[in-house]
């Protein structure tokens, strides 16, 4: 249809004090809609989220090859590499977290939002766990399995992973952000944020090893809970002062 | 009605280079202001200042008689900024890409307002196709279709016609001075001649000072 | 005084390599900063010279130095 | 006060109050760091438990300090280069990181090679070294990051954020890491665990402490001072001194 007849009827339904609408629906329609969008992008791209999971199964499937297959050496070690695999599958994903809204155009359109754009980058964020953190926890006990993880450490495997890789995903999102407008930023990414997810690894995999020990594991959880409480109030910030930088880059 | 976007000695330094100095703008309702000027002036840099972009410049921008720190809000809420890249996903439907912008403007969630805008911009029966399997032109115009889908006072618009066939570019043209008349703003920067209008202005970069034409 | 003889000192009573090598290491980096830090200065002061002396030479010649801090003009550092 | 701040922000004051203070830093970093050797290295006493190789700490204590001060420092040069947009912060943050990772190095470096007599081996998982090598690994993310920009304002503030970052991780990981030995290995005694020192013993160190200090500020006086001529090598000023050879 030519623009001339939409034009008119612009002219006639739109008096110049409609173009002043004040934005309604607010920051609750906005986050969702992110949300939304990024879910649907991601699970458009089926190969995004499988990989870091094949990269999982893949990588601990080295260790037996690479140390010996003798299962009660692989028990001992078991919940370390479960626990720095996912983090390595984790860090896989990273880079696209911000990478694709930089080259089509869509992050300048997230940072002149009228919303804040902290939330904004949270709910990329929360995306980014739901498709990789989670994934990853889910499938670490067939894993456990495999590397003979002592029987009562299952479930704390999974609960741990799905807390910790929360934190992973927030912290991950900085050095995304910060690296977004880089060329070759992967590797950089890389060593921007591994001593960072070092906290979060230790009370892991320490949880894990705790619960084959018999131990009580609520004080490994609640550590990790607090790590996740503090990167949650922190992080946002700096995920958003970092895209601020990368998008004048 | 209100609309004023001024810039009081503005300056741009970036990396120890001036790119440029003691710009006065002041745009009021009903204009067309085109920021004119050669490769490296500084024409998009100026647009994403003045789109609230970059904070890192000299001098003071006011919106409506409010220095910006103050009325960013309300500034964010009447802008409505198209990039050099279009800002639409290419995975995603057109439908879908301005269901994020409709959300995003905090619009109400009309799939009819979608689909009128879609229309107006000559892209009725592309809605369902991934916006990936459309030409440059129609991916440009799924961007250009949230001029009509999300009214703001304020288009501030980064090369606009690049990639649009003869057609569109005049029916882009008509939308800008439409806007115009009906008392919105728009600031724009083209290497396409526009139609010389009452309400066109330029605004010339280049050789270190901005030079104002009415 | 905690050595009797200049041969104690230099043995650190069996500990010497690794007393040594320790400090040696620490000096290295030491005087490896302040080396540095004083050619970077030398060079940066013999830079910011040669070109005042090339924009003398062409404001003799009665042309006018382009001003790098100006627009449309690249830095010539 | 605010104005003071401003003036100090402004690189000419900060270029000519700089070359005021320059010489006393760097003429008390000489004294105290060869007092502090001489008095180290010759005169305290030897260790009962570890004998001369304890002499070590003489480096390694300093180092460390300054490792995670610099670091600290670098963090809030990048607050107020942030904040109050003043140029000079950013520059001592630039000049810092190099003098932080090499400080970091010597601890690292020192700490195992005192380990060579001590525990035997030249890697011990300790927990002040395993915290030692992830802060140089915090030291070469932030000076390659601000490498990798080709712009230098977005360089400077990138550097800036992930320095603040690293600066709330640095206790958490410290805390996470002191739990984590603690939990893997009964605590040995370590480089600097020891009780009671005596007075002969301290007094060198806190010498050479107060040493390493002033080394640090003036060598990122004297490094700031070239940035400031790197930077800031068209404005007026800067070519008059350059004319003066200054």
């Amino acid at each position: 249809m030519p623009m001339s007849s939409t034009e008119a009827t612009v002219s006639k339904a739109e008096p110049a004090t409609s173009l002043h609408r004040e934005p309604s629906g607010g920051l609750r329609v906005a986050l969702q809609a992110t949300f939304r969008r990024d879910l649907t992008l991601l699970l458009r791209r089926r190969g995004e989220v499988l990989n870091p999971l094949v990269f999982f199964a893949l990588v601990i499937t080295l260790f037996p090859i690479g140390i010996s297959p003798d299962p009660e050496l692989l028990s001992t070690i078991a919940p370390g590499l479960l626990w720095v695999a996912a983090l390595l599958a984790a860090l896989l994903s990273l880079d696209s977290l911000f990478r694709g809204d930089y080259d089509d155009g869509s992050l300048e359109q997230l940072l002149l939002s009228p919303q804040p754009l902290a939330a904004l980058a949270l709910a990329k964020v929360a995306v980014h766990w739901l498709l990789t953190g989670l994934p990853l926890a889910l499938m670490a006990p067939v894993l456990g399995i495999m590397l003979s993880l002592p029987a009562g450490s299952y479930l704390v495997l999974s609960l741990s992973l799905a807390l910790g890789s929360a934190s992973l995903s927030l912290i991950g999102a900085i050095g995304a952000a910060l690296t977004v407008g880089l060329a070759r930023g992967g590797v950089l990414l890389s060593l921007l944020v591994l001593p960072l997810y070092i906290p979060v690894l230790i009370f892991g995999a320490g949880a894990v090893q705790a619960a084959i020990l018999g131990d009580s594991i609520t004080a490994h959880l609640a550590i990790l809970g607090a790590l996740l409480a503090v990167a949650l109030m922190l992080a946002p910030w700096a995920i958003a002062a970092s895209l601020r930088i990368s998008i004048n880059g | 009605m209100t609309l004023r976007l001024q810039a009081r000695e503005l300056a741009c330094e970036r990396d120890d280079r001036w790119l440029f100095e003691d710009l006065d703008l002041d745009i009021v309702a009903g204009e067309i202001v085109r920021i004119e000027g050669p490769n490296g002036s500084g024409k998009t840099t100026l647009l994403k200042i003045l789109s609230g972009q970059l904070a890192d410049y000299h001098g003071e921008l006011f919106w409506n008689e409010m220095p910006m720190r103050q009325a960013r809000d309300a500034f964010l809420s009447s802008l409505l900024y198209l990039g050099h890249t279009t800002g639409v996903k290419a995975a995603l439907t057109p439908l879908e890409n301005l269901a994020w912008y409709q959300a995003m403007a905090g619009g109400p969630d009309s799939e009819p307002a979608r689909l009128a805008a879609l229309d107006g911009v000559g892209l009725a029966g592309f809605e369902d196709l991934p916006t990936g399997q459309l030409s440059a032109g129609q991916q440009r115009r799924v961007a250009l279709a949230r001029l009509e889908l999300t009214p703001r006072p304020l288009w501030v618009l980064d090369e606009p016609f690049t990639a649009i066939d003869r057609q569109g570019v005049a029916e882009l043209e008509a939308r800008l001075e439409a806007h115009a008349r009906n008392g919105g703003s728009v600031l724009v920067t083209t290497h396409h001649a526009l139609r010389a209008t009452p309400a066109l202005r330029h605004v010339r970069l280049g050789a270190g000072n901005a030079h104002v034409q009415h | 005084m905690a050595f009797s003889s200049l041969n104690d000192f230099l043995a650190m009573g069996g500990h010497g390599p690794y007393v040594w090598s320790a400090w040696a290491m620490t000096l290295l980096l030491l005087l490896g900063s302040v080396l540095h830090a004083r050619h970077e200065r030398r060079q940066l002061i013999r830079q910011l010279q040669r070109r005042s002396r090339r924009e003398r030479h062409h404001a003799a010649q009665g042309r006018t130095p382009r001003s790098p801090s100006r627009v449309g003009d690249i830095n010539d550092t | 006060m605010w104005t003071f701040i401003h003036k100090l922000g402004s690189p000419k004051w900060f270029y000519v109050i700089s070359a005021r203070l320059l010489p006393w830093f760097w003429a008390a970093a000489a004294v105290l760091i060869v007092v502090g050797s001489i008095w180290g290295l010759a005169f305290a006493p030897a260790d009962y438990q570890q004998g001369n190789s304890f002499r070590i700490i003489y480096v390694h204590v300093p180092a460390a300090f300054l490792a995670q001060s610099i670091f600290v420092a670098m963090a809030v040069s990048g607050l107020i280069f942030m904040v109050w947009k003043i140029k000079i912060a950013d520059m001592a943050a630039a000049m810092m990181a190099p003098l932080g990772a090499a400080m970091t190095f010597i601890a690292l470096f020192s700490g195992a090679v005192w380990g060579v007599p001590t525990w035997g081996t030249w890697w011990m998982w300790d927990a002040r070294l395993t915290s030692m090598l992830i802060l140089l690994f915090l030291y070469v993310g932030v000076i390659a990051l601000r490498g990798a920009f080709s712009s230098r304002d977005s360089a400077s503030r990138a550097a800036s954020v992930l320095a603040l970052v690293g600066v709330i991780n640095i206790p958490i990981i410290k805390y996470s890491v002191d739990w984590w030995y603690t939990l893997h290995q009964p605590a040995t005694f370590s480089v600097t665990s020891r009780p009671a020192m005596p007075l002969e013993m301290w007094m060198p160190l806190l010498i050479m402490v107060l040493g390493f200090y002033c080394f640090f500020i003036a060598l990122t006086l004297t490094r700031t001072r070239s940035e400031i001529l790197r930077r800031e090598a068209t404005k007026h000023w800067v070519r008059e001194l350059a004319g003066e050879g200054r």
